[in-house]
């Protein structure tokens, strides 16, 4: 637990865990209204804080076909049936993936084991890209579609010189590729891309001259050394460096006992 | 240009001749697992699955292909999960077009998936959830390609077999997916008639793509309705009976994975599978008390606990707590 | 009314109009276990009566959606609700089309204001081919679609030298175009096209060598100068001409009395 | 190379950004023909209308164009029968895309739909119904074309906005068929909540293609149900809220069209519509007396017969006899 704040008595919410701080920070980027395609995880709870405290017309999506649902509890898989409990619909994988393509989709959020500079990252495997690879991971499932078609992606990842690195073992989804003007050169629909990555010391944003990962906010107790330590790859640097606004009493007291009450997330830190 | 080898590639003009034979009137296909298995499954077949990993899947027909020691299959892994780990323990294949596979979700990985890819046992084109998706749709409706705005500037696009193209309207580069028509689809749904037509409730990932697509159909069902049934309602087929070449009635048969508006995940069964897979000689144990040793599909789900299990996977789908009461987030 | 047979007394069953005979004589070529995709009007009653008397597992299918209904009358629309009446599937036009495109669908039959000796037909329009035209038709419809991905195209038409044209003024569906391997050498499927066509008067099929139409069958009574002086083109002759089989007392009784007991087809000769 | 005019090219990137900004919150939508009209429907528009020319079509939203005289509209004539006959009264429309138009199937041809094309009055690219259908899903599939199969050799082919294209997997020559995204869907259904979300019983047609394809997407439903009805079975949900612009309860809203499940065709009003269009006098008569002289829909069905008739309409869809007795192929 990251203590937060002072000299005061500590209670339930002056601390948290880094896994509850990227939650609630990431929760706040999905405004009312806009549609988000979530898979398990630290992702779909994001998704389900904001919907509960900030984003009550926030649509809700899943790969499989889920849209809208009222998320009773966490999904286990992004095609259980959670994922169109109480649904607006229960629709296939082409529908969502359609919704996507024709640009319906603001948001996304991605894993990955690695990412690089410019926000490509990696589900495949490591170890060269000819086969057998030395570790294997699922592949892109639906993250590349995602990548490539949702207006904008968003990270949420732990960081460190394994994860952050200057050259992927195989690109998976896409970034910006290699820089300005690449996703349009290559094929990619304009004006999509990465949007913020939130990690456990801080949120990066992309540069809009280099489209190149940059720093924007540092959480509570983090130093910018730090945070460059922890990256495989050289970090810009906004010009302003505002501290992360801690999560409240209110997003904590929702993610702990509607959100998560069993811990399947916010207890993997 | 991609250099990944196209395992299917398209022949809109030998499907057109194979599905003008395939029979249309309404005839019996009612028959067991190892029946429609061991007749309609063969060695070095190309495999899609349907459903969604661990979600209304066909466990019942896949044990039996293990069973049956199919061998040298073909697979899509469109988001395929406990199924490919089940055709990965064999290993019933050598070749994927790979979605997603050898992850659970957030389960964790399968070793002995792991194992099949980092041994070099398996040939590999990658491709995407959306790209498998596609390419059934192309071959559903009967075309060769479909265009699409994907893969683009990855390595994904580097190792899968598309094709780039260019608009002839608009000039744009678009990422053509070719039809993907497998030997052989297996869907699990929730109701079908004798003659195969199917009903889905809840979402339906690819599958009405899929049965449209491939040479054969199996379907297996968690339970028989009478063909009136469908003439009452016909909105809701989702599979009409000529795409399919045999049903098998089997209840409770996307086991252990969820089966919307029926059973949840078994989780517990899930995790025993993946810490079984941590050797292959503690993988063969597992296999051989839980599918190799067994005669069919409802032993297994006794060795599994059998009614009064799915009786609790029932409540916890549903959202029943132990009183019966709804809306409950109880782990039971 | 035509006559039937020789000296007998006359009972309803002895005599029919050609409509009637058109009807007959069409059901007879769909056997069971086939698909037809079929609108309104003759080929829809020929359809029926195929499946109330040799055909019960013949699936009928119309462009709109409608797929193996329990036809309790006949449609007035592609679309109506008759056409999925305890139907098999209530789908949708693009799954009728892709059934087609994908070689599910055996038969089709289709009508028109013209047709020429490739079977080519016209639905669009008397004049020119630039607008404006002097007799405008509904178009293709689904008809161009149909004659394309079908296997086998019937016509039931009404014979005359206006209709059986040297050339179409508009060719909206295709036949065999211009001759052998006209059709696969313009994109079309292979192994398609026009397959009989029943007019008043004959039975005729497609040669061979030539893609012509071909004569087979003099309806009773018919001479072949007779079928010849009602083409505005020369037709071929098969080397042997049987009389077609003349409808059945039970084709007949089941026909007018369930199949078009209003006479909204059978009524329009 | 095919010469027929693209009223509506294709435009993926546009339309990105268009339906980036459609709302997508539950939002009220629900309003009256007149307002959905008057705000959605602008002169110039390109339009293209749901069900099937006589069957599930928004004769309300059709009418209300009539009455508030947009001209120079474009529309889809994907099997346009009666609604085809109504923008042609206007005449609302200038221009077209042809599969089916002026007849109206067994009951005959619109004269004054063949005054418009004899007179020269319209523009006019030739199709097909899968054409016009397989664009559709081009546009809500976010590809700016679909290949096919289709139009081949033909002058449906030459006169059409087609391109042919290769293959890149089989060398096979295909029709490329662009996309189209109408301005505006007119679509009349089942059910629809207060945001958009419909349901339709019996078959779709192109709707659920169409209502993904368009810009602004205005619904009529027979009735309007709690939104709570959608999520106790979202597998139903045939179009979602956030594809549509506008909801009008518009109850017997297809008549004198059939509503599958509701009423059937009135054939004598079709046949007096086709009779008063004889000559253009006869026809601005027709018009005047139940269109244009009315002030709503309500007001039409009153003159048409009103509960009487539709009643009588409702029992020859169920195929009650007059006793009620069903299974009856009586003429009421």
């Amino acid at each position: 637990m990251i203590p937060r704040g002072g000299g005061r008595a500590l209670n339930a919410y002056d601390s948290y865990n880094s896994m509850e701080l990227m939650i609630c920070l990431a929760a706040r980027y999905l405004e009312d209204g806009a549609t988000v395609v979530v898979g398990t995880g630290a992702p779909c709870a994001a998704a389900m804080l904001a919907q509960k405290l900030y984003a009550p017309g926030l649509v809700i999506m899943f790969e499989a076909g889920g849209i809208g649902p009222l998320l009773p509890t966490m999904p286990i898989s992004v095609g259980d049936s959670r994922t169109f409990w109480k649904g607006i619909s229960a629709s296939s994988m082409p529908e969502i993936m359609e919704l996507c393509q024709r640009g319906m989709v603001d948001y996304t959020f991605l894993g990955g084991a690695q990412v690089d500079m410019y926000g490509n990252i990696n589900s495949t495997q490591i170890g060269g890209r000819q086969a057998p690879p030395k570790v294997r991971f699922p592949g892109s499932g639906g993250a590349n579609d995602l990548a490539s078609l949702c207006w904008r992606t968003m990270m949420i990842a732990p960081q460190d010189k394994r994860r952050f690195v200057p050259r992927l073992d195989f690109m998976t989804s896409p970034g910006y590729l290699t820089g300005p003007g690449a996703r349009e050169a290559a094929g990619l629909p304009p004006g999509t891309g990465p949007y913020k990555v939130i990690t456990q010391l801080a949120v990066f944003g992309f540069d809009d001259a280099t489209k190149r990962m940059r720093t924007e906010n540092l959480h509570p107790g983090v130093s910018a050394p730090e945070v460059q330590d922890n990256s495989g790859f050289e970090l810009l640097w906004a010009p302003e460096l505002p501290v992360s606004v801690p999560p409240t009493g209110d997003e904590l007291a929702v993610l702990r006992r509607e959100v998560d009450p069993y811990r399947y997330i916010i207890g993997r830190n | 240009m991609p250099q990944g080898e196209l395992f299917v590639p398209p022949q809109p003009d030998a499907l057109r001749d194979w599905f003008r034979h395939k029979p249309k009137h309404l005839t019996r296909k009612v028959t067991t697992a190892r029946e429609a298995i061991g007749q309609l499954v063969r060695d070095g077949d190309y495999l899609a699955v349907g459903g969604f990993g661990t979600n209304r899947i066909p466990t019942a027909l896949l044990h039996e292909i293990l069973r049956q020691g199919r061998t040298g299959l073909g697979m899509s892994g469109h988001t395929a999960t406990h199924d490919f780990q089940i055709m990965a323990a064999g290993p019933c294949i050598d070749r994927v077009d790979v979605a997603y596979v050898v992850g659970l979700e957030a389960r964790g990985l399968s070793p002995a998936a792991r194992r099949l890819f980092e041994g070099g046992l398996l040939k590999v084109t990658e491709w995407t959830n959306a790209a498998l998706a596609w390419r059934y749709r192309a071959a559903a409706m009967g075309v060769p390609f479909l265009p699409s705005r994907i893969m683009f500037g990855t390595d994904t696009w580097e190792y899968s077999a598309a094709r780039a193209i260019q608009c002839p309207f608009t000039g744009m580069k678009l990422a053509a997916l070719p039809a993907l028509s497998p030997d052989v689809a297996l869907i699990h749904v929730h109701e079908a008639d004798v003659y195969g037509n199917c009903r889905i409730q809840g979402i339906s990932v690819s599958d009405p793509d899929l049965a449209r697509a491939s040479r054969r159909v199996i379907i297996s069902a968690e339970r028989l309705v009478p063909h009136d049934e469908f003439r009452r309602d016909p909105t809701r087929t989702v599979i009409p009976h000529f795409c399919v070449d045999a049903v098998v009635e089997v209840p409770y048969g996307s086991y252990p994975g969820n089966m919307p508006y029926e059973y949840f995940s078994d989780e517990e069964h899930l995790q025993a599978w993946l810490e079984a897979e941590r050797t292959p000689e503690s993988l063969r144990a597992f296999l051989d008390k839980y599918i190799l040793g067994v005669e069919d599909f409802p032993q297994y789900l006794h060795l599994c606990g059998g009614l009064p299990r799915l009786q609790k996977l029932r409540r916890l789908e549903l959202m029943l707590d132990t009183e019966g009461r709804g809306e409950s987030t109880e782990r039971l």
